[in-house]
């Protein structure tokens, strides 16, 4: 399958991050690249730093050493606005929803970033359009809708997400990530407590954001079956550091692997 | 049974984004401002409408205020009452030292004034969080009594530091007699109350809900948390200022600093809890809860004893009063901790039900 | 010179006496992540009861000791405190189990209210007196050095040492107990809690229990001081920035919150006050603290404010 | 284990959240003594509010089960508190985690002992939980909230194991969790209701490993059981294994090659 | 109709809260002494006396509610709110609604100006005359006024317009007499006052003026025994002098001096009547041993005059009939009572003698010193009388500044007999 894509230029480039917490390493000197449109898995056992290094891609924490570029820019450290609007989005491992709000308006925040009208111009809003902020309302809820009808969540729009079952609420964060459009997606165990139909669901739905838009997607994830048959290249972290980076076939032959992840069995 | 939204369906996403978008919901609130602004004031007496109506919609006005603070961005204030004040006084600097300034415009700049104060003492939310906050934004609040008691200017030189109003007219007509008090009020709060929701439904409510659930999460999708809490401090400061100018001209006339005191800011930060976080309908319980009921239990109280054939003294009964409103806040919150504007949505949701339990 | 000593022991002992107060915020909040807005009630509450019980007790029993009333009198007010806590944790806390902490303060707003009418209604609104036998007379010390001596209050260094064992005692229960360790537990989560086992009830009686012995004592210190009526409430507002100074979970950050707040606020008062026209010592011990905030969120010693995803 | 005796039995429960939310619609179940039962089924399905339901954790929720009967070996226990059930050793590990935050990992564990009094019990307890998860015991001194998710996960099994328990409710235990340390959690269940006749009930996504390790399966759908039956039969049964196991056809399905074209058609729509 | 031939006295108070010891007396001798009358004579000329009391917790929004509550009641007399801020904000209701305002002793000092301040009467005295009349006193213990150059005194303040009210008194004071001026307000409701004392002791003032209310004037007390300051030098004005105030701190307030209006005690005959008529036959409204405390016979007083008002608007307007607010309001302006009437009402030596005009709301500006000895109030002063001269002025000026702010005018020489 992966034949018929095309992978591109490498997008993002993380060049030796190293990252503490007082005494915890969390991560040692880790250098890896991602390419357009490729769908790039980062394994590794618990506490490897797997969410660490996506936390340090946007933003979240600021990595002691190290630099990461994307599409050419380099950067020390970047704060989250800067990541959001260059398009990098991504899914929480702890769900970090916006639990008081509905599924509708925690995507919708997603739209955010584009919206144009200002304060007054939203205070102002009629039915009538004048002013403009309900006509972008309605555009970018469209949008959203459209993301709702892809994750089949239509019967929940108004529930408030804090209400949802694990598995749904998953999926809203998932949402709530696409509905940027970004030009990246960092899933951090998007298909953790999910069950084999919803994985393979979840499978497609990623699958589809890769292919139909050419999103580039970097994704952690235990369970091995997806994370061989779904991804491009896959990076295996352990103890913060890297012990294996190559396609999945290579990445399961490798010794070391086996014995600090995959453990004999797989 | 009655109460349904089947059969309305939505053809356009303009139809599903309006603010009530239950037809039932819909003409009940436009039923209810029409009774309003046509019926009570045929019906309300001189003293339900001075006495409890115009500081219920001049509370509920603050309150919501204070709801988009607290309940949508999640920053909690005990500094309301400094926001009224300063609403409050400078709209009285705005009209008595400039000849022939309007009512509304002076309100209106009273209550950019409090706004500027407002974003002022809004700028530690950025680090602070939380109750912490809360305890921070008694600085405001003590800053301010202190403000309008020392500094001789804000009082126009009242050697004792109170100051009045009078002759208030709007287009004209004087502000005078009970109705057209009430009336002003009303129209005020309908019109704040209006561009309020819309704020809260659109953009930048999302963001400031957003900032309110999960402050790590809102800036990874690109909100920025400063933009979002100082327009949350703005918005809120600038309503919450205004209701301080209608507190001060249309109910007190006369007032002292005392009168926006730090149980102002508490009541105030009581009305929207107990109404319900995060709901536009939440400041009016609240403010009906906190304003109202006292005053309707120290009539109701005695009359309860005297069923009884007791009689009781003024003195027991404000003790027996405190302590049944006590008691009803902490009922309410056992049948329902969010408030009760989700008491109320909770039961609108039951009668869509109706008459099926479940 | 004499006179800055003056100020800067006065303000230490204010600040004492203030952490007393403080106390019983943190020791909620630790235990159960309430923030307890009925402390200033309960410590009006506890003081009402102890001032009247020293009155009633000689004329009920017939005893003629002051002494022997006084304790009887701390006896029986420490078990209505008990009642108190035992029957805040059944009407209340029990139907509130993992709610918000916004709902759970506004919950012990209405056990305000009615801690304020119930004490009235039952001990009356005028105000009495607490004598445990405080010295109320100043005392000059260093009169050698200078001129005047430095003045020194014997009661607010009785009042300052009750806080400060208060203080250890209870900085040793939360450390080292497992007690201790559950109650903060209970504060953390608390389904996760009752899912292992710590009866959440029973924790509740106790510390709200706790937190009314506190409140006694500062009922007593304070009533002692100022006479027991109803603004004693009040002094819970002069103890909040010294419970976030020091930070809402921290016993010693009380204490040392209260000392920097007592310092700070008369310091500024004396010497800064007098040209700004004076009375800005409360909004000065606000500002102080969130200075203090700008730097540490959590106050100086309160556990890190953790927001991770 | 000649006569099974019942130790859960979940008579027809229906559970409403918030007074109008009917979620569980008449759940029963059986789990005997020693025995390994799992609750498997899709999101949504009740799962988690059926163990809430036995633990009565469902108040905080403000949950409440308003028919049928909850029974611990005979005792109902519908109104006892969650307290009183982990003195009689029903101990739940939550979904989600729920560690304490502010705590270390260590008084985690250490407040799971908080029903033993006995000094040594505790001790060797702790002792057990490093060696299931030595993990724990390198990070045994930072708080809870700064461990990543995995060792939360630890932690939270690790607090549940230190409370001694006979009937262990499990929420999704291996959530999070590093493909062999799912493994070794299923090995250490296996363990302790092997060595120690600990019960399990365990409600599970991961339905290849629940099966394998499970004696009695039930499958819940919408809250409702739809099929219950002894794991082994469940593991072949043709169902359970085109929906549950990815084995529809004999074969093992790629993820990638899932087709969902319905949804693909309404995605380019 | 029974109802017609009722007068009704809405009476504000508050009797839980901060300031419950002090506003509990208070009420309570306004109630009883509308059942003395009642009870005592049958009413005013006939016309029975009834009241209901509404509780302000001082707070006010509270107050107004309670005016609005009211003032609409039948027979509506007058309304004496008991708080300063319950005043200002009345004081723009009341010009409308057409029902006086009486404010014994407190409220804002230039209502005493009748032609600016229609509806206000600040009767008996207000704080510029009270700080007059301890400056007076102050002047005469150092053996004249001239002797206060370079003295030092302390206004320690409750920080509210209460508080500041004497401030321009005081200034205008201390610019005649060249003494030295210290201000230090305590801030509301006055429970920590360490840092004020610990000023007092640094400059070390000869004398200290204690304006305070509630809480805040027991508390000064303790603060000036804890740092030694004599309290003999000590001068509050006349809501800083009463038992509450002083009672809990017992021998250590002795020697502490502040204004009185009137006497207290039970010999008078008008309170021995309230006991005989009132409290003798169950009918008291508070614990008997208070009768005749400070505030309470203070209450009384309060309530007299407006049963005097009422009965010298009955003169002119017909006796026997229920007045009206503005009928109430000329009697309050043409109030005589002499020496002779008060010794009939049975307030001999109570309180002085007034009269009140259109120009002077006041009706007396005399009031004296007393102290306490540890256990009781002794008169340590003849009565005093504010000096004309200096509160004129300030009367007018202030006043005419209050008008031209509202843009109003002063009533014409012929709404006076109105
Ligand atoms: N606190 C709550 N308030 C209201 N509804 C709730 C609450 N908790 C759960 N629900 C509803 O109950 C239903 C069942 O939820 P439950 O959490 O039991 O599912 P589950 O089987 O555990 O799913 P998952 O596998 O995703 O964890 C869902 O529809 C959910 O929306
Ligand atoms: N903010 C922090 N403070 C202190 N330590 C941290 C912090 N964030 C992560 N760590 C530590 O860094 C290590 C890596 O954590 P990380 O969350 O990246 O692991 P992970 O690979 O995502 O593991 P899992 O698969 O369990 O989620 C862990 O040991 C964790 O305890
Ligand atoms: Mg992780
Ligand atoms: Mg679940």
């Amino acid at each position: 399958m992966s034949d018929s894509k095309k992978i591109g230029e490498v997008i993002l480039d993380v060049k030796n991050i190293s990252l503490r917490f007082g005494g915890v390493k969390a991560l040692t000197d880790i250098s890896f690249n991602v390419r357009e449109h490729e769908v790039r898995a980062i394994i590794g056992p618990n506490g490897a730093g797997k969410s660490s290094m996506l936390n340090c891609i946007n933003g979240v924490y600021q990595p002691q050493e190290g630099s990461i570029s994307f599409r050419g820019q380099t950067f020390k450290h970047m704060n989250s606005r800067q990541v959001a609007e260059m398009g990098i989005a991504r899914t929480f491992q702890n769900l970090a929803l916006f639990k008081g709000m509905s599924v509708i308006d925690n995507i919708m925040t997603g739209r955010n970033l584009r919206i144009k009208s200002g304060l007054l111009s939203q205070a102002f809003r009629n039915p009538f359009g004048l002013g403009g902020a309900q006509k972008e309302e309605e555009q970018h809820r469209e949008f959203v809708e459209h993301i709702i009808d892809f994750l089949e969540i239509q019967a929940y729009r108004k529930t408030p997400v804090g209400t949802l079952p694990y598995g749904l609420q998953k999926r809203v964060d998932l949402g709530r990530a696409l509905a940027m459009e970004p030009r990246m997606l960092l899933l951090d165990e998007p298909m953790a407590g999910m069950n084999l139909e919803e994985k393979q669901d979840m499978s497609r739905f990623i699958l589809d954001v890769n292919d139909e838009f050419g999103t580039t997607i970097v994704l952690i994830e235990h369970d091995m079956g997806v994370v061989m048959d779904i991804s491009d290249r896959v990076v295996v972290l352990d103890y913060g550091k890297k012990i294996g980076d190559g396609t999945p076939q290579e990445v399961r032959s490798n010794e070391e692997v086996i014995s600090a992840y995959l453990g004999t069995s797989h | 049974m009655f109460y349904r939204e089947n059969g309305q369906f939505k053809t356009s996403y303009r139809a599903d984004q309006q603010i009530f978008p239950i037809a039932q919901d819909r003409w009940l609130i436009l039923a209810l401002i029409a009774f309003a602004f046509l019926a009570v004031p045929m019906l309300a007496s001189d003293y339900l409408m001075r006495a409890i109506l115009i500081p219920f919609l001049i509370m509920s006005l603050a309150a919501l205020g204070v709801n988009i603070l607290v309940g949508y961005c999640g920053q909690i204030t005990l500094g309301s009452g400094a926001f009224m004040a300063v609403g409050a006084y400078m709209a009285y600097n705005f009209f008595v030292r400039i000849p022939g300034m309007p009512l509304i415009p002076a309100l209106l700049l009273g209550g950019l004034c409090a706004t500027v104060f407002g974003v002022l003492f809004g700028l530690p939310s950025l680090r602070v969080k939380g109750l912490y906050l809360a305890v921070a934004t008694l600085a405001a609040q003590f800053f301010a009594d202190w403000m309008f008691l020392r500094v001789k200017w804000f009082v126009n030189d009242s050697p004792s530091g109170s100051v009045s109003v009078n002759n208030l007219q709007v287009f004209g007509l004087p502000i005078e007699s009970a109705v057209s008090k009430y009336l002003f009020c009303l129209a005020v709060l309908v019109v704040l109350a209006l561009l309020a929701k819309n704020l809260v439904r659109s953009a930048i409510g999302r963001e400031w809900m957003a900032i309110r659930d999960m402050d790590v999460a809102a800036a990874v999708i690109g909100i920025r948390p400063m933009y979002a809490k100082l327009t949350a401090f703005a918005v809120s400061s600038f309503i919450i200022g205004v209701a301080g100018g209608l507190w001060a001209f249309v109910y007190l006339g006369a007032w002292e600093p005392a009168a926006f005191g730090v149980d102002v800011s508490f009541r105030l930060l009581f009305m929207v809890i107990i109404g319900g976080l995060g709901s536009i309908m939440g400041a009016f319980f609240g403010a009906g809860f906190i304003v109202v009921l006292p005053i309707v239990l120290n009539q109701v109280l005695p009359e309860i004893a005297g069923l009884f054939g007791m009689t009781m003294s003024t003195a027991a009964v404000s003790h027996v009063e405190l302590m049944v409103f006590g008691g009803l806040i902490v009922w309410f919150l056992i049948v329902e901790p969010h408030g009760l504007a989700r008491l109320w949505s909770i039961g609108k949701q039951k009668l869509r039900l109706w008459p099926f339990p479940h | 010179m004499a006179f800055f000593l003056e100020a800067l022991f006065g303000g230490l002992m204010a600040g004492m006496l203030y952490s007393l107060v403080a106390l019983g915020f943190v020791l909620i909040f630790k235990a159960s992540g309430v923030f307890n807005f009925a402390q200033g009630a309960m410590v009006l509450f506890a003081a009402l009861a102890m001032a009247r019980f020293a009155e009633w007790v000689p004329q009920w029993i017939g005893i003629d000791n002051r002494v022997l009333a006084n304790v009887i009198a701390f006896v029986l007010a420490g078990a209505l405190m008990w009642v108190v806590a035992w029957l805040i944790e059944r009407l209340v806390l029990r139907h509130l189990v993992n709610q918000e902490g916004v709902t759970l303060l506004m919950a012990t707003l209405g056990i305000t209210y009615f801690l304020d009418g119930l004490g009235q209604t039952l001990f009356g609104s005028n105000i009495y007196a607490i004598n445990v036998g405080m010295p109320k007379d100043p005392v000059f010390l260093f009169e050698s050095t200078f001129q005047g001596g430095v003045l020194v209050n014997l009661e607010d260094v009785y009042a300052a040492c009750i806080a400060a064992l208060l203080v250890a005692t209870l900085s040793l229960f939360f450390q080292k107990t497992s007690t201790g360790r559950a109650l903060r537990a209970v504060a953390d989560d608390h389904q996760a809690a009752q899912s292992i086992g710590i009866p959440l009830n029973r924790i509740w009686v106790i510390v709200w229990f706790v937190a009314g012995i506190t409140a006694l004592v500062a009922g007593i210190i304070w009533g002692s001081k100022l006479g027991v009526q109803f603004s004693l409430t009040t002094l819970a507002l002069r103890a909040l920035p010294v419970v976030i100074l020091g930070g809402l979970t921290s016993v010693p950050g009380a204490i040392i919150g209260g000392l920097i707040i007592g310092v700070g606020e008369k310091l500024s008062e004396v010497y800064i006050g007098p040209f700004v026209g004076g009375g800005i010592e409360i909004w000065f011990a606000y500002v102080l603290a969130l200075v203090f905030l700008l730097f540490r969120p959590q106050g100086l010693f309160g556990e890190k404010i953790i927001d991770r995803v | 284990m000649s006569t099974p005796t019942p130790v859960l039995n979940v008579n027809g429960i229906e559970v409403i959240y918030n007074h109008v939310i009917l979620v569980l619609k008449g759940v029963s179940l059986t789990v005997q003594e020693g025995q390994i039962a799992a609750i498997l089924g899709g999101n949504g399905a009740g799962k988690t509010t059926t163990l809430r339901a036995i633990s009565n954790l469902l108040k905080g929720e403000r949950g409440e089960v308003t028919k049928g009967s909850i029974e611990l070996r005979g005792e109902r226990i519908e109104n006892l508190s969650p307290a009183d059930l982990v003195q009689r050793g029903v101990v739940q590990v939550m979904e989600g985690r729920h560690c304490f935050a502010h705590l270390t990992i260590e008084e985690n564990l250490m407040t799971g002992s908080y029903t033993r009094k006995d000094k040594a019990e505790v001790a060797r307890n702790l002792e057990k939980v490093y060696t299931y998860f030595p993990r724990l015991k390198t990070r045994r001194t930072s708080q809870a909230a700064y461990t990543s998710g995995g060792e939360q996960q630890m932690c939270a099994i690790g607090r549940a194991i230190m409370a001694n328990p006979n009937v262990v409710l499990l929420d999704e235990p291996s959530m999070g969790l590093a493909p062999q340390i799912v493994e070794e959690v299923f090995e250490i269940v296996k363990d302790l209701n092997q060595k120690e006749k600990v019960t399990f009930l365990l409600a599970e996504q991961n339905t290849n490993m629940a099966l394998r390790y499970a004696d009695y399966g039930y499958i819940m759908e919408s809250g409702r059981i739809v099929m219950d039956g002894a794991a082994a039969d469940l593991r072949n049964n043709e169902d359970v294994k085109e929906f549950y196991l990815g084995m529809g056809g004999g074969e093992r399905k790629s993820f990638k090659d899932v087709k969902s074209y319905k949804r693909r058609k309404r995605w380019l729509a | 109709q029974a109802q017609a031939k009722e007068q009704f006295f809405p009476l504000l108070s508050y009797r839980t809260g901060p300031y419950a010891p002090n506003g509990t007396p208070w009420a309570n001798g306004k109630q009883d002494y509308i059942k003395l009358i009642n009870a005592r004579d049958g009413g005013i000329n006939g016309v029975k006396l009834t009241f209901e009391e509404c509780e302000t917790g001082y707070a006010t929004d509270r107050g107004v509610e309670c005016y609005e509550r009211l003032k609409s009641r039948p027979g509506v007399a007058l309304f004496d709110p008991q708080a300063t801020g319950i005043t200002f904000a009345l004081t723009e209701k009341v010009p409308t609604d057409k029902i006086p305002l009486i404010t014994l002793g407190y409220g804002l000092s230039v209502a005493q100006d009748g032609n600016a301040f229609k509806w206000n009467f600040p009767l008996m005295g207000s704080y510029w005359t009270g700080a007059d009349i301890l400056i007076q006193h102050i002047g005469q213990k150092e053996g004249g006024l001239d002797k206060l150059k370079g003295k030092k005194i302390a206004l320690v303040y409750h920080d509210s317009p209460f508080g500041k009210e004497p401030i321009p008194l005081l200034q205008e004071r201390q610019r005649m007499h060249g003494f030295d001026l210290q201000l230090i307000p305590v801030t509301a409701p006055g429970v920590e006052q360490k840092a004020a004392w610990l000023q007092v002791r640094q400059s070390r003032p000869d004398y200290v003026l204690l304006w305070g209310w509630g809480v805040m004037n027991s508390t000064a007390l303790k603060e000036a025994q804890a740092t030694g300051y004599p309290r003999e030098k000590m001068y509050g004005v006349w809501w800083a002098g009463a038992e509450p105030d002083v009672k809990d701190v017992g021998q250590g307030a002795k020697g502490y001096n502040a204004l009185a209006l009137n006497t207290s005690g039970t010999q008078p005959k008008v309170i021995q009547e309230i006991l005989k008529h009132v409290h003798d036959k169950g009918q008291g409204t508070g614990p008997k041993d208070e009768v005749g405390s400070v505030l309470y016979t203070r209450g009384v007083i309060i309530q007299m005059l407006s049963v005097e008002a009422v009965r010298r608007a009955q003169e002119r307007f017909g006796k026997g009939k229920v007045m009206t607010g503005e009928q109430v309001r000329w009697g309050l302006e043409n109030l005589a009572l002499d020496q002779k009437k008060l010794d009939a009402l049975g307030f001999a030596g109570v309180m002085r003698p007034l009269s009140t005009s259109c120009n002077d709301h006041m009706g007396s500006t005399w009031a004296r010193v007393h102290t306490w000895d540890g256990a009781k109030w002794n008169f340590s002063s003849d009565f005093m009388q504010a000096d004309e001269q200096i509160i004129k002025p300030m009367v007018k000026a202030g006043a005419d500044k209050y008008l031209a702010d509202k843009k109003m005018s002063r009533r014409e020489a012929s709404d006076c007999g109105s």
